[in-house]
């Protein structure tokens, strides 16, 4: 087990794999405590990086000759810069509509 | 005889002309049409009846005629609704009097009703009770009959209640269509009955004698009777409702809310006997297969008439006293067809009931009116308001005395003859129903002198203003009216009107004659003793004392009713299944929409709206979910 | 496309036309050039009908036509009528084209009420003239969901309540129908949904026991069964009046008329042996409606009951299959209609005046409008089955039927069911005497006018049609009992 | 070793720090926490030998991104004020589910441990094969996502432009509109 994680020969997949899921648990976290916005946007791009890595991995090391894990990292990318435009310009709006930028004001789907 | 199809066609187009212009028209305009239909309609009648007893004979027997006879609704493979015209004696007697009396009503109106509002209502709605009586008589078909019966039933909730802004005559409107309804609910229901084992409504079956078409509803056996039995019985029921027959006889009285016109026409001539009609119309079933039925009849009949002529005595109100006497004399004719055999001198009753019809419906009427004139004059109902009139209302007076004497059976007026042949046939029948017959007739005898008395003589009240004979157009009827009641009983009735449609020469039973005419002269002479001077207030025996009392709220009759209808059926039933729906129908439904919303109120705190909630529940089942899938 | 389609295609066009319509005038143009038109058409059929009949033309279904439009399941877009089709798409015309000119002040949004309105037609009318199962299914959807935004939007009183009770309820027993329809199809194995072909296709009978309990409960909650027929009394009272003249006058009859088209026709077998249980609910209905409309003192509402009582009747004589009872219930069914319309026109008319409907506020108004009261009356009279109304024939008719059915407890019952003619007298002649006759109760009433043009228009055409159908049966009954002949045959 | 040495050190960086944004107070600092995390990233992917992803990495998502981050921080924040978290409870719930996953999905990773330790070194990609990969339709060729990906950015440039813009209605009712 420990040569899987420590290894003279190189850097074992498992040992990435744990940093992307600690990343991705403390992104998490912080969606699930943090009631401020911008600190869940945060914490979603900690998310989508974790992704990223595990991407870039797998490429790297199952898939030596191809590209698309690295290609799915590069969109990735990409569509986290959109997606972080999109909501800030809307919790921009919320800042102008409520005052502040806290998801406590989005409430309308409370039943 | 086509032609007596325009004794049914004047009247309703009259109707159908007078109800659609009502606004237009002049009060005197329409009075003038609907008596000018209804004299050609009597002319038509007098016409049709001396043809049909004139020429309408083979060998000894009348024959039974269908000038028109169309199929109007079709129910399945036999039966069917025809609308057609019947006539055979009762039918053709009927058309005469139905006009005779119609015809002096209308007549009689046009002096009474003046300036009333709501004139040329008051003329439609005639010609629809004259059209609908019409009707009545001459159905061809138990169905037919039925149609007609509750036309009848309308046009007099529509006369009762002619003066709609009276509370009393609206409920004495609603009254009277209610129980004649719930009457017609049994004649509906034997209808039914009967038709179903006969397959047929024809009259022309029906009472043709003929065993076959009763074979299945006799062989039928349903409680301890046999179908035929239960309809006849069912049938009467509804005969009973109409004619105000006990205990179905409340609505009568309180149908003295109409103006008087409308009380002689329909209430005591007219309409009111369409169940003895009913009854001489189905005679030979009742008679020939259901004998059980038609003795019922008898004694419900003279039960009725004594039980009538009791509160008569101790009534103020002088319709009233003429609305029991009717219901008594009415009772008579119940009486005298219920002790009826089929043949010969057996079917005297029969022939005395026809009669008798015939001669009450022309006094009656008569007395009606005449009681008419005086409250016209009076204006007010009620004896004590009254007295010494005879010298005011000098025609009134004489024409209403010739229809006492009539209807207490004093020779030579028209009620003597018809009464004694009742009698006579009830002693034939049973000496003891004789005796009580009897009696009633001193009874009538008594009240009809107490009314006569209390109205005519004594000292003279003081009223508001001059009082004077009725003008022409009341008094004209009066007299003309007086005519038969003079002289009807001279008129060779058994020679016409039979059960087997045989002639019959009627003799004198003088024993019997005698018995009657001295009970009645005693009744009278009582009834002046006491009532001539009326000055002398008539003090009850205090024996009697809880009689009276009785007699004057009718026997109770009605606060039973009251009971029974307004307690526990209306307030009771209804308003328990008003309560049921709303709480326990509707309450199911309305629980289940409840029970979903609490449900869904309990259940809605998960839709926190909260994202970060919705994610950890997601994540939470999505572990959860890997768990079992891995573990499991 | 054969002429039937009109039907359908009309109120659609109406509904189009109402889209670019502008002006109030001008929607009401459309309505009334609509409405006529149907009346014309409907006209026409019957007149067709007769022809056809007439020259010896014995099919059961007349003008028919298919057009298949989901391939998988052949759901066919399929019409056709017999005599019970053509009397109530009558019917239905005469209710719509009256229905318009009781909303002739309809406002506000009187655009959108009509385009309603003609929605609801469409369904009615496309209910009346298919023969596919499916196809039938979705007309009467298309009929009941209108429903909902006309009490809801346009009603009075507590409309939400009643416009949410009669659609859920409506809605949970055409769910419980579609199971049933969908059964029939499947147990049937037919290879359409096509009506006369599934009657060709009988079901097992075990089969039958159970789809025939869904598809009549599921027709009958329309048709006002008891008890699942308080929907009735709370949706006709919120109701605008020409919505309640059509849904009492014409809906409440899809009920009846899908429950013997579809249930009686399909599943003779099991109507024949389940129908005691059915015929005791109805039967208390009847009696039921009658007793609770006594108590009663909101007009909308004894009428209601009323048309409880007499729905309940209609399904009553659908059940005791016999040929006359079948008859009297199409008569029922039509008599009905135009009486309960006229009731509800005249209700509507007077609740415009008076701005009340509670007996009791009311009185002496016989002679303040007496067009109105006199309508009234013959209405209360056709309603309680006096002579020469239609109410009479249809109940005899109905009676008479019921007792040729030669079960002693069947019978017992039709003599129950009788009582509700001395019961609805009772509660005919005591409304009829507290708010028409009596002295005038309230003086503010003094003032009020009578009918204007447009309302005696409409209480005309359905006084007319009472009295035609009171006076005159015999060829609408033989036309209906006609169609019944083939249908009889098959259930032995 | 140098490269386990590295790779080490960057993972204990990335761990820290991005626990450190997701807990720290002070908004400013998560979003620095946040930048520290990604050019940690950054560097994995240079370990790995993706310099391409190494550029873009550090100029779109530490360069671009995070300005826009700051900007939008500065935008709704007044400076120097703690943020809000949720409830106790919550928290200690979200904890719990956070540390039972890691455990969870430790475990499963664990135990179908991929036993490769060592990547084989290829040649480095050139831009000129990015290219051609990015605009070819053949295998392994992407031209469709990539021009959906520039639609989308499009869309979200349009989309971001309609959602902030302050309307000249809005600033009339801005008080009392809600979302």
């Amino acid at each position: 087990m420990g040569e899987l994680l420590i290894n003279n020969a190189g850097v074992p997949v498992l040992a990435y794999q744990l940093v992307s899921l600690i990343i991705f648990f403390a992104g998490i976290y912080g969606f699930f405590t943090r009631r401020n916005l911008m600190m869940m946007l945060i914490s979603v791009e900690l998310i989508l990086n974790a992704a990223d890595i595990n991407f870039a991995v797998f490429n790297r090391y199952l898939f030596p000759g191809e590209i698309d894990g690295m290609f799915f990292a590069l969109f990735t990318i990409a569509i986290a810069a959109c997606e972080t435009a999109v909501a800030i310009a809307i919790i921009i709006n919320v800042y102008r509509n409520f005052g502040n930028a806290e998801v406590d004001n989005l409430k309308k789907m409370k039943g | 005889m086509e032609y007596t199809l325009f004794v049914l066609l004047l009247p309703l187009a009259s109707f159908v002309f007078l109800g659609l212009l009502s606004n237009k028209l002049s009060h005197k305009a329409s009075g003038m049409i609907g008596t000018a239909s209804l004299l050609m309609v009597a002319l038509l009648s007098y016409f049709a009846a001396g043809e049909y007893f004139m020429t309408q004979k083979t060998g000894a027997l009348f024959q039974t005629l269908m000038p028109l006879n169309l199929t109007w609704l079709n129910m399945g493979a036999n039966l069917h609704i025809d609308m057609g015209i019947l006539l055979d004696p009762i039918s053709v007697m009927m058309l005469v009097v139905i006009s005779t009396v119609s015809l002096m009503v209308h007549i009689y109106s046009l002096g009474y009703m003046k300036g009333e509002k709501g004139f040329q209502r008051y003329y439609a709605f005639l010609s629809l009770f004259t059209f609908s009586m019409m009707g009545l008589v001459l159905s061809t078909n138990i169905f037919q009959m039925y149609i007609f019966w509750e036309l009848v039933g309308v046009s007099s909730y529509l006369l009762i209640g002619f003066y709609y802004t009276k509370p009393t005559a609206v409920a004495a409107a609603k009254k009277a269509f209610i129980v004649t309804r719930f009457a017609d609910m049994f004649f509906l229901i034997g209808i039914l009955v009967l038709s179903y084992y006969t397959q047929t409504f024809d009259f022309g079956t029906l009472t043709s004698g003929n065993s076959a078409v009763f074979q299945q509803a006799i062989s039928t056996q349903f409680l301890g009777a046999s179908a035929l039995v239960w309809a006849m019985a069912l049938i009467f029921v509804g005969g009973a409702g109409k004619s105000a027959m006990f205990p179905l006889h409340i609505w009568l009285p309180d149908a003295m809310e109409g103006p008087t016109p409308v009380s002689a026409l329909i209430h005591a001539a007219t309409m009111v006997v369409a169940g003895v009609y009913l009854v001489a119309r189905l005679f030979p079933v009742y008679v020939l297969f259901t004998p059980e039925v038609l003795q019922g009849i008898a004694y419900v009949g003279a039960f009725t008439s004594m039980f009538a002529a009791l509160i008569a005595i101790v009534q103020t109100d002088i319709k009233r006293v003429l609305a029991f006497s009717t219901i008594s004399q009415i009772g008579f004719m119940m009486v005298a067809l219920g002790v009826s055999k089929f043949e010969g001198h057996e079917g005297l009753g029969y022939m005395a009931s026809m009669f008798h019809l015939f001669t009450h419906a022309m006094f009656k009427a008569l007395l009606f009116l005449g009681a008419g004139s005086v409250i016209h004059a009076v204006h007010s109902n009620e004896m004590e308001n009254m007295g010494g009139l005879r010298k005011q209302m000098p025609i009134t007076h004489l024409t209403f005395l010739t229809a006492c004497l009539a209807i207490a059976g004093i020779p030579p007026f028209s009620g003597f003859f018809s009464k004694d042949e009742i009698l006579s046939a009830t002693y034939l029948y049973n000496t003891g129903l004789g005796v009580w017959m009897t009696l009633v007739a001193g009874l009538t005898a008594f009240y009809m002198f107490r009314l006569y008395f209390s109205i005519f003589w004594g000292k003279e009240k003081q009223h508001a203003h001059p009082l004077h004979e009725s003008p022409k157009s009341m008094t004209f009827p009066l007299i003309f009216l007086a005519i038969p009641t003079l002289l009807g009983g001279f008129i060779p009735f058994g020679q016409f009107v039979t059960a087997d449609r045989a002639p019959y020469t009627i003799h004198m039973d003088l024993m019997v004659a005698g018995i009657s005419v001295i009970i009645a002269l005693v009744g009278i002479l009582i009834a002046r003793k006491l009532y001539q001077h009326p000055e002398k207030p008539v003090t009850v025996p205090s024996g009697l004392k809880g009689f009276h009392k009785a007699a004057s709220h009718r026997f109770y009759i009605d606060e039973i009713y009251l009971f029974i209808t307004k307690k526990i059926l209306f307030n009771g039933v209804s308003r328990a299944f008003a309560w049921f729906d709303r709480h326990v129908v509707d309450g199911f439904i309305n629980g289940l929409a409840t029970a979903t919303d609490w449900f869904s109120i309990r259940i809605r705190g998960f839709q926190s709206g909260e994202i970060q909630w919705y994610a950890w529940v997601f994540l939470f089942g999505t572990l959860l979910i890997t768990a079992l899938i891995l573990f499991i | 496309m054969n002429f039937l389609s009109l039907f359908v295609l009309i109120p659609l066009l109406m509904i189009l036309a109402l889209f670019v319509a502008r002006s109030r005038k001008q929607v009401l143009g459309i309505m009334v050039a609509g409405s006529s038109m149907l009346v014309a058409l409907a006209a026409f059929l019957a007149y067709n009908y007769i022809t056809v009949r007439n020259s010896g033309n014995t099919d059961p279904m007349l003008f028919t036509a298919a057009l298949s439009w989901f391939k998988p399941l052949n759901i066919q877009y399929a019409v056709g009528v017999d005599g019970v089709s053509v009397v109530m798409l009558c019917l239905s015309a005469v209710i719509v084209f009256t229905g318009t000119f009781v909303s002739w002040k309809m406002a506000p949004l009187t655009k959108e009420f009509f385009l309603w309105f003609s929605l609801l037609a469409t369904g009615v009318f496309g209910f009346f003239i298919s023969l596919d199962l499916f196809t039938l299914f979705l007309f009467y959807e298309t009929a009941l969901i209108p429903m909902y935004l006309l009490i809801g939007v346009w009603g009075s009183g507590k409309k939400e309540y009643s416009a949410m009770k009669l659609t859920l309820m409506l809605m949970g027993s055409s769910m419980i129908l579609l199971v049933g329809i969908l059964g029939i199809y499947f147990g049937s194995g037919a290879t359409s949904m096509h009506i006369s072909e599934l009657a060709q296709h009988p079901m097992p009978v075990e089969l039958q026991y159970f789809f025939f309990t869904l598809t009549f409960f599921g027709f009958g909650v329309l048709g006002a069964l008891f008890p699942f027929h308080t929907w009735s009394p709370d949706g006709h009272a919120s109701a605008p009046t020409a919505v309640s003249m059509l849904h009492a006058g014409v809906l409440m009859k899809l009920g009846g008329y899908g429950s013997f088209r579809v249930a009686i026709t399909l599943m003779p077998a099991a109507a024949e042996k389940l129908s005691p249980i059915f015929l005791v609910l109805t039967g208390i209905g009847v009696v039921y409606g009658a007793f609770a409309a006594i108590r009663q003192t909101d007009l909308k509402y004894i009428n209601a009951y009323s048309s409880v009582s007499h729905c309940n009747l209609v399904l009553f004589a659908i059940l005791m299959l016999t040929q006359t009872s079948l008859t009297g219930a199409v008569l029922q069914m039509l008599s009905h209609g135009l009486i309960t319309a006229l009731f509800f026109a005249l209700i509507g008319m007077i609740y415009g005046r008076t701005h009340t409907r509670l007996i009791t506020d009311m009185g002496g108004l016989m002679k303040i409008m007496p067009f109105l009261g006199a309508s009234f009356v013959i209405a209360g009279f056709s309603n309680i089955g006096v002579p020469g109304f239609s109410g009479f024939v249809a109940e005899m008719t109905i009676f008479v039927g019921s007792f040729e059915n030669g079960d002693l407890f069947r019978r017992i019952l039709t003599i129950a069911a009788v009582t509700s003619i001395v019961i609805g007298a009772v509660y005919i002649l005591r409304t009829v005497g507290k708010f028409l006759q009596g002295p005038l109760q309230n003086e503010e009433h003094g003032k009020l006018d009578d009918a204007h043009w447009f309302e005696r228009l409409a209480v005309v055409t359905l006084i007319a049609g009472i009295l035609y159908l009171g006076s005159f049966p015999t060829g609408i009954s033989n036309m209906i009992s006609d169609s019944f002949g083939s249908l009889l045959q098959v259930a032995k | 070793m140098t490269e386990q040495i590295i790779f080490y050190l960057l993972a204990l960086a990335i761990t820290a720090f991005s626990i450190l944004a997701v807990t720290s107070k002070r908004i400013v600092r998560s979003a620095t926490y946040l930048l520290f995390v990604l050019l940690a990233t950054a560097g994995l992917y240079m370990l790995l030998g993706y310099y391409f992803l190494f550029a873009v990495q550090i100029s779109v998502y530490a360069g671009g991104i995070m300005v826009l981050f700051i900007m939008a921080i500065f935008l709704t924040h007044k400076p120097g004020k703690d943020i809000r978290t949720k409830k106790g409870w919550r928290i200690h719930a979200s904890l719990l589910l956070s540390v039972v996953g890691l455990l969870f999905s430790g475990y499963i990773v664990l135990n179908n441990a991929i036993g490769i330790v060592q990547f084989i070194e290829n040649e480095e990609l050139t831009m000129q094969q990015i290219g051609t990969a990015m605009l070819g339709t053949g295998k392994q060729q992407y031209l469709l996502s990539f021009e959906m990906m520039s639609i989308l950015l499009l869309a979200c440039i349009v989309g971001a432009i309609l959602i902030a813009r302050k309307t000249k209605t809005e600033k009339n009712e801005s008080n009392d509109t809600e979302l």
